[in-house]
């Protein structure tokens, strides 16, 4: 049976199972004077729980473990010298077989039986490619025999794993029914379940980062083998250099510091841009604009976190960078009389400004939503005392918001820093130290991002090194979040 | 793998690669249009090295050969019979907007241009040269501002072997450095090494982004591959390299000097196993495809000539693989 | 005490004079406030405006083709008599359809056929992709074969940019993709009302080309399909489930803690990042395929997760706690309080939050590009396992084609991006104005 | 339930033979480093009405809370102590709060209206306690709280409008309304007449008399003619301590207490 | 301020030669389609207090908050007729409604205090205004208001703490500390007994009392005895409409109108 009509005969029972517990309860409930701890709902649900969730899981792992046990026995079984005459390995072979057996599964039932240990390979492929199965052509004779026990292993496995989930979903149904009595905690039992899930689902952050650091941590590792930390951590110059084939002498050098110091130097001017913009649009659409208007706007703003960005990348390149300029080039002129710019095209400003653009959503929408739900008789509460709507919002609304308002804004910038079209096509790719706004200067994530994908060689230092940068970058991440915590934690305020 | 060819690699074959998988999808209806992934030729040898089976790709793209690193990479995950095929030739040359006037160049005025250092006067000093025309007189009088690829680009590789240090070792420049007291290495790294004083900005995207900054700074001097120039030569004029014009024909005789090979590498293990690769890689070689007057050529490969590709063809047949050919 | 309150009262009296005095400057920085408030929206709304402008004024040819009346003979030299066809479909198959279309034209435009040089510039005004058009037709019935019938084939990307006006027709002739021996057969053409502009229904259904006259989105609109709706289905309910979590019941000790600087450090993680992760986890370790949907829905949820738990904390947290302690007394369980009220109170904040989310997802790139999606797929994905592109991707691709006619392609793909977010947005302020309320 | 006498009485305990519905022994509450109860012990005795009388700030409410743990969902507080209802231990980690709070009802001292409709509002606790069986038995339970809280006549015609858009006074009736529509066993209320008019206050002072046939009442009220109209018990509190419980009747009459002689000899509110 | 006399009295005006603060007339309070005042004519002597009075849900609060446009902030509400303040249009397009409010304090029925520190909850309205010169200043008005509204003693070690941490009753006489801390000329006060205790309430009515002196003090109570004992002129409403109006002595001693004497000698809260 195939796992869909599995999951439905579970349902099925569960849902069975819950409807007598229902009626059970109902009764119980009724015959006796004494009071169901629990609604009837709540045994319904219990006994969909011990029908479904034992049931699941041994399916989820049947699911896991057959196909391994199953392959392990077969790969056990290929003749080891005529594996070894043919150019195939293990692997491969395995995949053919594989394949065959699928293959085998696709046919209709009168062929298939045709099929023996004795078919040759050549006439299951011909029989196979009628029914638009390719088969490789590296498949041999000896491979029929095991493609054939193959199917049947899974054949059965399936059977025997369908009557199990299907006995054990009964099972459950019957064990979670016969228990049944007015006194059942099913309540407690199906929200200890619903809590469950609840865990799971927030571990998933854990999950998430334990994996992001195992996929970086080897070749980040593999990367501080070769090039020294302290090298990479207090390097001032970003130079990495194409490895050559030889590799001769272009080991380049790798400091970390003015790419740390574009990433904080771009994102803070993003910020600064971005925050005032979305939190003043934010408190205009809560506090003064009209409803109508405030559903117009606020999707309308949301509108920009959703263009892609390489769209202001081009932005960037094409309109903002190249008018800054110019712009400067005038204002420089009226001032000074000499007429070059001082903003380049490519420079901090430019790609902070268009990142800033793309940012604003972030704050107003969130901001919005924080800002709409204080209750209004804090607002009543300050307009009362004779205090103009601004000095409401600056003094109480705003401060009872903070915290939601803080999330917003660490999001915000958490997004900043992760941004890369962005910063390539409008701040360049050049590793640049400096202070100057109108400079050119980069950030880590451009260079993971290019170091990555270009056409270097995959285990030299030169790419190993957007590891090394991610992991990097993650940690930093890391140690401001927590700063960030301790301080909301410091400065939160409950409001009622 | 799986039922389906599956490529993964560099960003400059991806436009013929796609060329190729479009037509051989059309032409083989049995087999279903290959995957061509692109992610740059290291991801994508990196991909390729992962080990054999239907999991892992079948050909890897690269604009750079492979190194000897990455086949010990590739053989520590039992990739072992790997079959390199050169299907052409990737022109670079360097062009200027339309608008503005033309260049002649050659990798000395490149070099005098562009590098970090230079001899003046027979002394090394940083780059002063503000003006294309303090760099030589023939050159037209416009500041210099160029985009040349960053390092993390194949064609960055070319740029610095067959431009700067051929400028370099021309110019004397590097027996300059010699002289000032660097060893053999150093004046190496100081011959390929670009002034970063902004005048010279590298782009680590596409070609495209070299053009919208040429027009977004007419003054501007970018690097391009041949293939992106032929398509956008209403808005770029090219500069010559001694003399010569990069075209399909300068560059496939030799004359224009700056210009790379193509790749790609198969995964023998997986001939027999994936349905139509064989077909799809003598496909690939065919006349009708990378020959003279084929699709991928009228896009801007430079094609090999007609005897090296018969070479490749046989290579591949007879099954030479890495490593044996040398 | 009465002490006390003469003196506050009478220096109260004081007071209420300078009180007046402080007003006018009040009101300014009220004023000053609201034209903040008008000036942010409107900076927001302005660039929106030019962004979309600049988008749309490019991209809106691009949903109309140049399309080519051509009288095509379907000869049985080329393609064999129906009697062969029926036993072989072979050469049915391989036959030289660009030839019969060239035919067509070169017989439409009166050219001599031995003059090569007008022939091959003729042949160049179509499309290379009618192969398979072509070939469908006599697929389709083949009785067509020995007849001749006009058939609207695509014209080449050349013609298609120079009937839209996309090449400046100033430079010299050798500098430019179109010859002026090509202007005077498209002029040819429009005289003969044999060329037209249709509505470009291929750019939807198409998969990926080479051509840009034949690249579509059907591929990337499927994939980002298949993606949304996994990203929708696996993030908003983990996301809310997580928060709910964290919010509502979690104690608070060093576990929560971790969990919630995970939390928002993930959200600081380079999105390229998560396509490493993707790369590692689904594909390495769990054998999921390549290029799959699938797997690109999966490392968005990742991805978009943080954004979404962020954003329904902060709105879970705005919730006054009276509304909870008049469940709780009402003996409403922790679990029905949350999910009977808290959890509608704060369902605004958790759409502004899925929408901004999914509309990040939406628009992403870079982690696809690790997990083999940003490639050049053909065929329509039937299931999320199948190879796919996205959107996104398509465009991050066309974009980076040097021809001209994927330039206003990359802003059609754009524009279509955003309806997409536009119906998403739609949906999400329809179900926004049902659960806001203030109180 | 056993009929349980007052068998710990340290002098203060309730006259005989009254079975005790709750009982609470040396119930201390901190919020963060503050004290807030030092101690109480005090029986509530069954289908009576005990008020709490004390000057603000001295405890009542925290007291209240304790009876039904809603204290549990302040982060601060913390309790210590016994309590017990029918002889099960309050704080008892087997103890299931939902349910005990499905017995133990109450008002809160700030009208907190859900922001649903009034008929949602009311219908709430009934409906997750399955105590209808459709919805022509919910919509008897709406009406006849809604009538015993002496709001239906206002608000029958717009039973769809919000909660929150009712006066004060008719959002405190609606949350009694509330809760008396899971007829608990046993009532706390935290004034839940401050707001309210005579008029509704007689009504609610009935409804409270009428209650006390079948259920258990504790009432906070600031109100000394009050807790002399509706209670049999009197507890009165001061700073955190329990300065004097008595009979009503005694308290009023002659307090053994200076604090509680003080205090209801005050002006009366 | 101009001793405007009552003009316009309808049968209703106070005794002549008290000057009025306030005055409203024909006023009419909408909530969307529900009519919440049906037309009110009411004058405000100066320098007295006015007790309104009347069942749950009659529009004493809604007409309060009309007196210093309060329900400009509620989206439905309409309000309609005229309100003088000194003879000032009060609803006139070139009135100031900060000043408005700065000059009509106001106290609230449910207990609102800001998410601050119970020192900044005070100091907050004297701040915006500009009617502190320095800290000290600022320190003392916030002392005495305090000290005012009777809190002080129970708070003054715990300035720093939020002001949501406090008891019902306490948070009541902490909103009352900031109303005066402003000194307003008139000052609503709705219902700003109900959660206090006796003592506490003592404390207000002392303070009503002294304020009288220097300010005009609108209050809504529901209990007559506070009515009778702060007021000098009580209003009695009823589903909107104004049932009567008079001195409090007559009010209470022989009200004209029937609703009145029903309300008032019903049983007392
Ligand atoms: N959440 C809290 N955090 C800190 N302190 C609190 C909290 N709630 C109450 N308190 C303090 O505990 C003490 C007792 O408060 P409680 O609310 O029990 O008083 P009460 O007797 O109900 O007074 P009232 O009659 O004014 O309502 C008060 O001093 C109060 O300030
Ligand atoms: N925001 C609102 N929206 C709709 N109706 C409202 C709103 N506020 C009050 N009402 C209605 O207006 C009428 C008068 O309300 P108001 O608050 O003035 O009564 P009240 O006299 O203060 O009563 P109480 O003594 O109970 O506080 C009531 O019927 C009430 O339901
Ligand atoms: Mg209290
Ligand atoms: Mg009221």
């Amino acid at each position: 049976m195939s796992t869909p009509t599995i999951l439905l005969i579970v349902f099925a029972i569960s849902l069975i199972g819950a409807v007598m517990a229902y009626r059970r309860a109902s009764t119980l409930a009724a015959a006796q004077a004494t009071q169901l701890h629990s609604r009837p709902v709540y045994h319904a649900s219990y006994v969909a729980c011990w029908a479904t969730i034992p049931s699941l899981l041994l399916l989820a792992a049947w699911l896991i473990t057959a196909p391994i046990l199953i392959s392990t026995d077969i790969r056990a079984k290929i003749p080891e010298e005529t594996l070894a005459q043919s150019e195939l390995t293990e692997g491969l072979a395995y995949g053919i077989v594989e394949s065959l057996g699928s293959g085998l599964r696709v046919l209709p039932a009168d062929e298939r039986e045709t099929v023996t240990d004795q078919t040759p390979v050549k006439d299951l492929s011909a029989l196979l490619r009628k029914r638009g199965v390719p088969v490789a052509s590296a498949g041999a004779d000896w491979m029929v025999p095991l493609a054939v026990e193959l199917n049947a292993l899974q054949v059965i496995s399936r059977w025997v794993m369908t009557i199990a989930v299907i006995v054990l979903a009964g099972f459950g149904a019957g064990w979670g029914y016969k228990k049944i009595a007015p006194r059942l905690r099913a309540r407690n039992s199906v929200e200890g379940v619903v809590r469950g899930a609840l865990i799971a689902a927030s571990s998933i952050a854990i999950l998430t980062t334990i994996g992001i650091v195992f996929s970086m941590l080897f070749e980040t590792v593999d990367f501080f083998s070769r090039i020294s930390p302290a090298e990479f951590f207090f390097g001032t110059v970003w130079e990495p250099r194409f490895s050559a084939a030889g590799s001769t002498g272009s080991a380049g050098s790798f400091g970390f510091i003015p790419l740390l110091a574009g990433t904080l130097y771009i994102g803070a001017v993003a910020m600064l841009i971005a925050v005032p913009i979305g939190l003043f649009a934010a408190i205009y659409m809560a506090e003064y604009a009209k409803n109508r208007s405030r559903s117009v706007v606020k999707p309308l703003l949301e509108v920009l976190a959703g263009i892609p960005t390489i769209v202001y990348g081009f932005f960037a390149l094409v309109t903002v960078g190249p008018f800054l300029r110019d712009l400067s080039t005038e204002i420089n002129g009226l001032v000074t009389g000499n007429y070059s710019s001082f903003i380049q095209a490519q420079s901090v400003l430019t790609a902070g400004l268009v990142m800033a653009i793309m940012l604003i959503p972030f704050v107003s929408s969130l901001s919005d939503d924080i800002i709409t739900s204080v209750p209004r008789s804090l607002r009543d509460g300050s307009l009362g005392l004779g205090a103009t709507r601004s000095e409401t919002i600056k003094k109480v609304v705003l401060p009872a918001a903070l915290p939601g308002i803080v999330s917003a804004l660490l999001l915000t910038a958490s997004r900043a820093i992760g941004e890369t079209m962005i910063v390539v096509l409008a701040a360049g790719v050049a590793a640049n130290l400096t202070l100057d706004p109108f400079q050119p200067m980069t950030t880590i994530t451009v260079k993971i991002v290019a170091q990555l994908t270009g056409d270097l060689e995959f285990d030299s230092p030169q790419t190993l090194v957007a590891f090394a940068l991610g992991m990097t970058l993650f940690v930093i991440t890391l140690c401001l979040n927590i700063y960030a915590l301790y301080i909301v934690r410091k400065y939160k305020e409950q409001y009622e | 793998a799986g039922k389906q060819i599956h490529v993964a690699g560099s960003s400059t074959v991806l436009p013929y690669a796609q060329i190729v998988a479009e037509n051989f999808g059309e032409t083989f209806p049995d087999y279903q249009t290959p995957i061509i992934e692109s992610g740059g030729s290291s991801a994508g040898l990196k991909q390729f090295c992962q080990g054999v089976g239907p999991d892992t790709i079948d050909v890897a793209d690269a604009s750079r050969s492979i190194r000897e690193s990455e086949i010990e990479a590739c053989a520590a995950n039992g990739v072992t019979d790997i079959s390199e095929v050169k299907f052409g030739y990737d022109g670079i040359v360097f062009a200027s907007s339309a608008s503005g006037p033309s260049f002649a160049l050659d990798p000395a005025k490149i070099f005098g241009a562009m590098a970090a250092k230079v001899v003046k006067d027979g002394k090394v000093v940083a780059n002063p040269n503000t003006s294309w025309k303090d760099v030589d007189a023939s050159l037209p009088d416009q500041q210099i501002t160029a985009f040349i690829p960053a390092s993390n680009h194949g064609t960055r590789e070319v740029f610095e072997e067959k431009v700067l240090a051929a400028g370099c070792e021309e110019s004397g420049a590097k027996k300059a450095f010699m002289a000032s007291g660097m060893d053999e290495k150093q004046a190496k790294d100081a011959c390929i090494a670009v002034r970063t004083d902004g005048s010279i900005s590298e782009i680590s995207g596409d070609y495209t982004e070299t053009l919208a900054r040429i027009e977004a700074n007419k003054k501007a001097v970018g690097v391009f591959g041949l293939a992106f120039y032929e398509q956008n030569e209403d808005k770029l004029k090219v500069a010559t390299i001694d003399g010569i014009t990069p075209s399909a024909a300068t560059i496939a005789n030799g004359k224009y000097p700056v210009s790379r090979p193509l790749y790609f590498y198969v995964k023998r293990a997986h001939l027999g196993v994936v349905p139509g690769l064989k077909d799809y890689v003598n496909f690939f070689l065919s006349e009708q495809m990378t020959g003279e007057g084929s699709p991928t050529v009228d896009y801007g490969l430079v094609p090999l000539p007609n005897d090296e590709r018969a070479k490749q063809i046989s290579d591949f047949e007879k099954g030479v693989e890495l490593g044996s050919k040398s | 005490m009465s002490d006390a309150t003469a003196s506050g009262i009478a220096s109260a009296a004081a007071r209420s004079n300078r009180r007046d005095i402080g007003i006018k400057r009040r009101y300014a920085a009220e004023r000053r406030f609201k034209a903040y408030g008008i000036i942010a929206i409107g900076i927001g709304l302005c660039f929106l405006a030019i962004l979309l402008w600049s988008i749309i004024s490019k991209g809106y040819t691009a949903f109309w083709q140049t399309e080519i009346r051509v009288p095509i003979t379907f000869s049985e030299q080329i393609l064999g008599t129906p009697e062969d066809a029926l036993k072989s479909e072979t050469k049915l198959m391989m036959a030289n359809y660009p030839r019969i279309a060239r035919d067509g034209l070169v017989k439409l435009l009166d050219i001599d056929p031995s003059n090569r040089k007008a022939v091959t510039a003729a042949g160049k005004l179509i499309s290379s992709g009618t192969r398979v058009a072509l070939r469908d037709i006599v697929l389709k019935d083949l009785s067509v074969i020995g007849t001749t019938q006009d058939v609207w084939l695509y014209a080449s990307s050349e013609l298609d940019s120079a009937m839209k006006g996309q090449y400046d027709l100033s430079v010299p002739e050798n500098r430019r993709p179109i010859s002026d021996q090509q202007l005077q057969f498209i002029a040819k053409l429009k005289a003969d009302g044999a060329i037209a502009q249709r509505f470009n229904w291929g750019l939807f259904t198409f998969g990926a080309s080479s051509r840009a006259e034949t690249a579509g989105l059907g591929v990337a609109i499927i994939g980002s399909f298949y993606m949304m709706l996994i990203v929708l289905a696996l993030a908003l309910p983990i996301g809310v489930a997580a928060s709910i979590y964290l919010e509502e019941f979690a104690p608070k000790n060093k576990f929560t803690d971790l969990i919630e600087v995970n939390i928002n450090n993930l959200a600081a993680v380079p999105s390229i990042v998560f396509g490493l992760l993707g790369l590692a986890v689904f594909i390495n370790w769990f054998g999921l395929p390549r290029s799959a949907s699938l797997v690109g829905g999966l490392v968005l949820t990742l991805m978009t997760l943080p954004t979404i738990i962020i954003a329904t904390r902060a709105a879970l947290r705005a919730v006054p706690p009276s509304i909870r302690w008049a469940a709780l007394g009402l003996g409403a369980s922790k679990t029905q309080t949350v999910f009977h009220h808290v959890l509608p109170l704060a369902a605004p904040g958790i759409l502004t939050g899925t929408i901004i989310g999914l509309a990040q997802a939406l628009g992403e790139t870079a982690p696809l590009l690790l997990i083999g999606m940003v490639a050049f797929v053909v065929n329509d994905p039937a299931t999320p396992m199948d190879p796919a592109t996205a959107l996104p991707v398509q465009i991050y691709m066309w974009a980076n084609e040097a021809e001209r006619a994927f330039a206003e392609r990359t802003s059609g793909a754009i524009i279509i991006l955003l309806a997409f977010l536009a119906i998403m947005n739609l949906t999400a302020i329809f179900l926004r104005r049902r659960f806001e309320r203030r109180w | 339930m056993e009929n349980m006498q007052a068998t710990f009485n340290k002098g203060r305990a309730v006259q005989a033979a009254i079975p005790i519905k709750m009982t609470s022994r040396d119930v201390t509450v901190h919020y963060g480093q503050k004290q807030a109860l030092n101690g109480i012990t005090l029986d509530i005795p069954e289908r009576q009405v005990t008020a709490l009388i004390g000057p603000s700030g001295c405890g009542k409410s925290t007291y209240l809370r304790c009876l039904n743990r809603m204290n549990d969902t302040i982060d601060s507080a913390k309790v210590g102590g016994e309590i017990r209802l029918d002889g099960e231990d309050v704080y008892d980690s087997a103890i299931d709060v939902v349910e005990l709070r499905a017995r133990v009802g109450m008002v809160f001292q700030k009208p907190n209206p859900f922001p649903k409709s009034i008929y949602d509002n009311v219908a709430y606790g009934p409906k997750i306690h399955g105590l209808a069986r459709n919805k022509d038995e919910l919509d008897e339970i709406v009406h006849i709280s809604l009538r015993k809280a002496g709001l239906y006549k206002e608000v029958h015609d717009r039973l769809d409008e919000p909660g929150t858009g009712l006066s004060g006074g008719q959002q405190q009736r609606l949350c009694i309304a509330r809760a008396i529509a899971v007829s608990p066993e046993v009532i706390l209320m935290d004034e839940p007449c401050s707001a309210l008019d005579p008029i509704a206050t007689a009504t609610v002072e009935e409804l409270i008399d009428e209650l006390r046939e079948n259920f258990t009442i504790v009432i906070v009220t600031h109100s000394m003619q009050q807790a002399a109209r509706v209670s049999q018990l009197t507890a009165m509190f001061h700073l955190g301590d329990l300065a004097e419980v008595g009979p009503t009747e005694k308290m009023f009459s002659n307090p053994d207490d200076k604090r509680t002689q003080d205090y209801i000899t005050g002006r009366f509110g």
